[in-house]
């Protein structure tokens, strides 16, 4: 456990922040990999890193948070100055594509934060990238200015959903995502979001037998593969994970299904 | 990678026949019987279940393990589904290639006889008594650091199932002799030792306790030494089979338990560093030190450290 | 070098004043008065003497100390020149810049308070019992695992000397805070937290014990985690001074113990690895610690971690 | 510890054996140092490396034993392929000279093994080198190939005493060296062998005001400096030692006078 200290936060909307902070073992993190954090005196949950050190301008890494519950909302009203403990980096990351492929890459919401690291690096990469972010309304957007710059440079093409049609298309991202599938070729799909979201990326994905890697969320306590509490199929989520093919998921029944609580017992996602 | 099976490693732990004398220790992975069936997969030569009790359990808050200098420190505080949700689990294993040992705890003697009853009807082909975790309160060590207590735990689960049934002891005892002497004359037919040492660790920039129950349990190289010390004493005085665990992460140490009287080990820390590979990797390094060694099988080295 | 005067890190524990909350543990270098000297000068805020006893003893043969992957194991077997012979090197050590805390063992509570007694007219500023060595049959745990021979001990001491007196207490045990209430309520003025853990280790190649008595006790960063855990718990519950000891080697480790409840720190095996410069180390470090946060004190933080 | 295998044995004299074994730490240990010697079943002892695998063609370290008791009977009578346990090298080395400098090396019986890894040293490093050894007895002649070679090859000027007169000149070593040192000039004078011998070549140094180096011998235990039991003043011989300048002997009181025992009593050496 690293001690560190928040060097800077930045709110991306009401419900979500972004908390920046220097770390070495971040700085070299893959996409896609998350860290634990510690909220002192709180509890410490799984975050995915936002930004890594070694590919942002100040050197710091970051991690974004949504507020759903007791230990988001402490992390979410942190200031500049306040200490929180960082575990990790862990977990396996995404695999970028040669640069003549063509990448597509869907969020939902707060899992945008873990498919920023990505899109940072198949845009360094040169591989030609569509975006689709898909969130409930406009005041749910979040890393706006991160994407419009990339979209601005044209190092991206992003396509917005809302659900209630206050920004972009209106709609579910999954449908916007259904509709480029099929009228473009992309060598493979990222995606992050919801899992019921991830499932029916996951399905379109199969149909048009285009690999997915999509990053998966069950509970996690050590992070280090040894207390099974984030396991799925004969995955675990922490070590295994949190990134997993298509080829991978095909044969895991209860993905999209079933996650297991913190007792174990699977309750229907 | 299913290990190659070899005459050598072939061993038996009160009647359970192993084909290498690795074990995956309670409380690692031991939640599903997909992870189980995998570690089986991996060259385990029997898997432990995580502890399981009669109602549903949450455990505790995160932090629940942190790594320290020389081991891992945690109380997950023995979160699982019930034994009646995890008998799911149990049956969905039959036909396991390995030995199917269910890890029990209960707040009463009753208890843990109904769990090990439950577990053994579903398919266990052995129970392990969690006498030992070291941060539930009214489980587990408060339970098995009184050798009464002990006794009475182990003599129900006894008249409940007709299985063998290990107690998996604490090393945090005056005596652990003492311990391990009420289980086997109240009938236990294998020790497990040890379970983790009570410790804790302290953030010194915020000045908080960094586990949330802020005691847990020491695992990992840290205990290696109290642990095969505490095989060593149990192997002294003690005529049952003795299954060595703590800080087990290469074939040397393994042989270490071993010599020190240990039929069998576990292994469960170093699962994070070394994988679940590991099994693999331990059971074909005693296979060949066995081998240079000019042994036939590794039950003529256990206890070998007591003669001369 | 001599670390310069901070009023930052002095402090007290029963009545003895420090000029920093580093000691040197029982059994390191306090063998003779010339080295107990240099360990001062080193930086040490007090000095303890290796612990001694009534009759000279030779200890046991080699090896007895021995080196494991995260500690130190040692069977030493307290050889010492009985103490009216080291009465000897106590006198010398008048005028001596730090506080002389001479540990004592005995076979019998008569015992204890026979070489305290001897100790104290000697010039000892208190006297440390030993009622924690692992490794010597009927002296240290032998008497310091069993509540009512510790309060024995206390008693016959405390009437026996009109210095100090710290209860050494060992971490093998199934509750450490029982045994530290038996010394408390018979009038131990501090307790020390804590000694080795009971531990062995076996060579695989000849398949022996390598220390020559077998078992032996486990010191260094193997233990801090058990040992911050003793000292948190003994705090939570009793109200005299602890002094933390068990894996201690840097600022960090001391400033862990200090907000878990202890007044002052011992370091032992760390001397191996970071030589007497530890505690002038130790101490710097724990005083810009203090700085870095607004600490006037070193006593503002003791016990900080039960706080919130 | 780490157990090694005897690779060869060679008797010295009859009551001397030097071992042989390969060890990467011994191989990069220095003239002068240490090891602990584990005999599995008997005791650990603490024995100079009498040869540097670094510094020899096979590439072996060596200790030389003389039977003295239990441990050194077990060890002399240890043949090839037989194990030992070795941990170490522990302590400090002889300080070497510049090679203008002429150095006197003076070894009495046993003592001469600590010594033989800085005699290849200096004549390595070509410094003018005269090596006084003194024995009782022609049978009790130890490293004679060694030295012969070395002084064959006008390595050193080597020159012998027995105290019975069967080979060199007769006398004490002390004798020999009062004469060599009020005859010729040395920059330093390096010395191993009974403390009351190292005592009297100290006093001689002094005489003459040459700096001098010896290896002295105290109780063994930890090796690591911790123990207390191997102190001599306020002086580890373990850690600080085992090689004390004279600047160190000065104000050492029991130098040549007391050691302590097992149990830390004093007793006359
Ligand atoms: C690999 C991974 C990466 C994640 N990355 C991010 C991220 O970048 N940003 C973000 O806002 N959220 C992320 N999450 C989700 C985040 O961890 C949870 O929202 C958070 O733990 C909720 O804690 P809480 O106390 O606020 O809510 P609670 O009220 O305690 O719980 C709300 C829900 O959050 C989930 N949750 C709670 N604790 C855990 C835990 N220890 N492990 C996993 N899930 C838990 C459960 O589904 C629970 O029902 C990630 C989760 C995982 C597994
Ligand atoms: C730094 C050092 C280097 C040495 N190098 C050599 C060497 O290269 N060759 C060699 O033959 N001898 C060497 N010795 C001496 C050797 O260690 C003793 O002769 C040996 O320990 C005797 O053991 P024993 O059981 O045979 O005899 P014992 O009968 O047990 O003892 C005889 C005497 O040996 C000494 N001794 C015994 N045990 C120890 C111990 N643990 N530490 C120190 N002294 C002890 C004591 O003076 C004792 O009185 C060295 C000693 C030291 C301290
Ligand atoms: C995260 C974790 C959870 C554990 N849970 C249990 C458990 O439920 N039941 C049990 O008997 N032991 C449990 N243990 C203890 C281990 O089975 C084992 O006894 C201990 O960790 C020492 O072995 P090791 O050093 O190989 O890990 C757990 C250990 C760890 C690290
Ligand atoms: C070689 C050695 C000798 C020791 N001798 C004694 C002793 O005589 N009396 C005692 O109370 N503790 C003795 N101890 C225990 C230490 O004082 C200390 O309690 C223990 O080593 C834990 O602290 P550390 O990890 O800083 O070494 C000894 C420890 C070592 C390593
Ligand atoms: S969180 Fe423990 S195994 Fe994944
Ligand atoms: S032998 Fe232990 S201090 Fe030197």
């Amino acid at each position: 456990m690293r001690i560190v200290e928040v060097k800077a936060v930045k709110d991306e909307n009401p419900n979500v922040r972004t908390l920046f902070f220097a770390d070495d073992l971040c700085s070299s993190a893959k996409a896609g990999q998350f860290v634990m954090v510690w909220i002192p005196g709180v509890d410490e949950i799984p975050l995915t890193l936002s930004s890594i050190g070694s590919q942002s301008m100040d050197g710091f890494s970051s991690v974004t948070v949504a507020e759903v519950g007791e230990a988001t909302r402490a992390l979410k009203s942190m200031e500049t100055g306040e200490l929180i403990g960082v575990r990790g980096p862990f977990g396996n990351h995404f695999e970028t594509i040669s640069r003549s492929g063509r990448a597509l890459v869907v969020g939902g919401g707060i899992g945008m934060a873990s498919l920023m690291p990505l899109i940072d690096r198949l845009t360094m990469e040169g591989v030609e990238t569509t975006v689709l972010l898909g969130v409930k309304s406009r005041r749910d957007l979040l890393f706006t200015e991160r994407l419009s710059e990339l979209s601005s440079r044209g190092g991206i093409n992003l396509l917005v959903t809302t659900e209630d049609g206050t920004y972009g298309a209106k709609g579910l991202v999954t449908e916007l995502a259904e509709n480029v599938i099929s009228s473009e070729r992309f060598e493979i799909i990222y995606s992050c979001g919801p899992e019921a979201m991830m499932h029916k990326i996951f399905k379109i994905a199969e149909e048009h037998r285009i690999p997915a890697q999509l990053s998966l969320e069950r509970i996690i306590r050590c992070a280090i593969g040894i207390c099974g509490s984030c396991v799925l199929g004969p995955y675990r989520v922490c070590k295994d994970g949190p990134i997993f093919t298509s080829d991978q998921l095909r044969t895991v029944r209860d993905f999209g299904k079933f996650k297991r609580g913190f007792d174990g017992r699977k309750t229907p996602i | 990678m299913q290990p190659r099976r070899s005459r050598r490693l072939t061993t038996e732990v009160a009647g359970l026949k192993l084909q290498n004398p690795t074990m995956l220790a309670s409380g690692i992975l031991g939640t599903t019987s997909d992870m189980l069936r995998r570690t089986a997969q991996s060259g385990a030569g029997a898997v432990v279940t995580k502890s399981v009790g009669l109602e549903p359990r949450e455990g505790y808050p995160n932090p629940t393990v942190i790594e320290v200098e020389c081991g891992l420190l945690n109380a997950v505080g023995l979160p699982n589904p019930g034994i009646h949700s995890f008998a799911e689990e149990i049956r969905s294993l039959e036909g396991l290639e390995v030995p199917l040992i269910v890890s029990v705890y209960g707040f009463s003697p009753e208890e843990y006889a109904e769990v090990a009853a439950v577990a053994v009807q579903a398919g266990a082909d052995a129970v392990e008594l969690n006498l030992s975790c070291p941060h539930v309160k009214g489980a587990g060590s408060d339970v098995g650091r009184n050798p009464k207590l002990i006794s009475e735990v182990v003599k129900r689960v006894k008249d409940a199932v007709d299985k063998p049934v290990f107690a998996k002891l604490t090393p945090n005892a005056s005596d652990i002799v003492e311990l391990g002497e009420a289980a086997v004359e109240a009938g236990a037919d294998a020790l497990t030792a040890i379970n983790t040492v009570r410790a804790m660790t302290i953030d010194v920039e915020t000045a908080r306790p960094i586990l949330a129950n802020k005691i847990g349990g020491l695992s990992g190289r840290a205990i290696k030494p109290i642990a095969v010390r505490c095989v060593y004493e149990l192997y002294r005085v003690l005529d049952v089979p003795i299954i060595g665990c703590g800080g087990i992460s290469s074939w040397r140490d393994a042989v270490e338990f071993i010599l020190a009287g240990a039929s069998a080990v576990q292994i469960g820390t170093a699962v994070a560093s070394k994988g679940l590979d590991v099994f693999r990797l331990v059971a074909e390094g005693i296979e060949s030190y066995l081998e240079r060694k000019g042994y036939g099988s590794v039950k003529e080295i256990v206890g070998l450290s007591h003669r001369g």
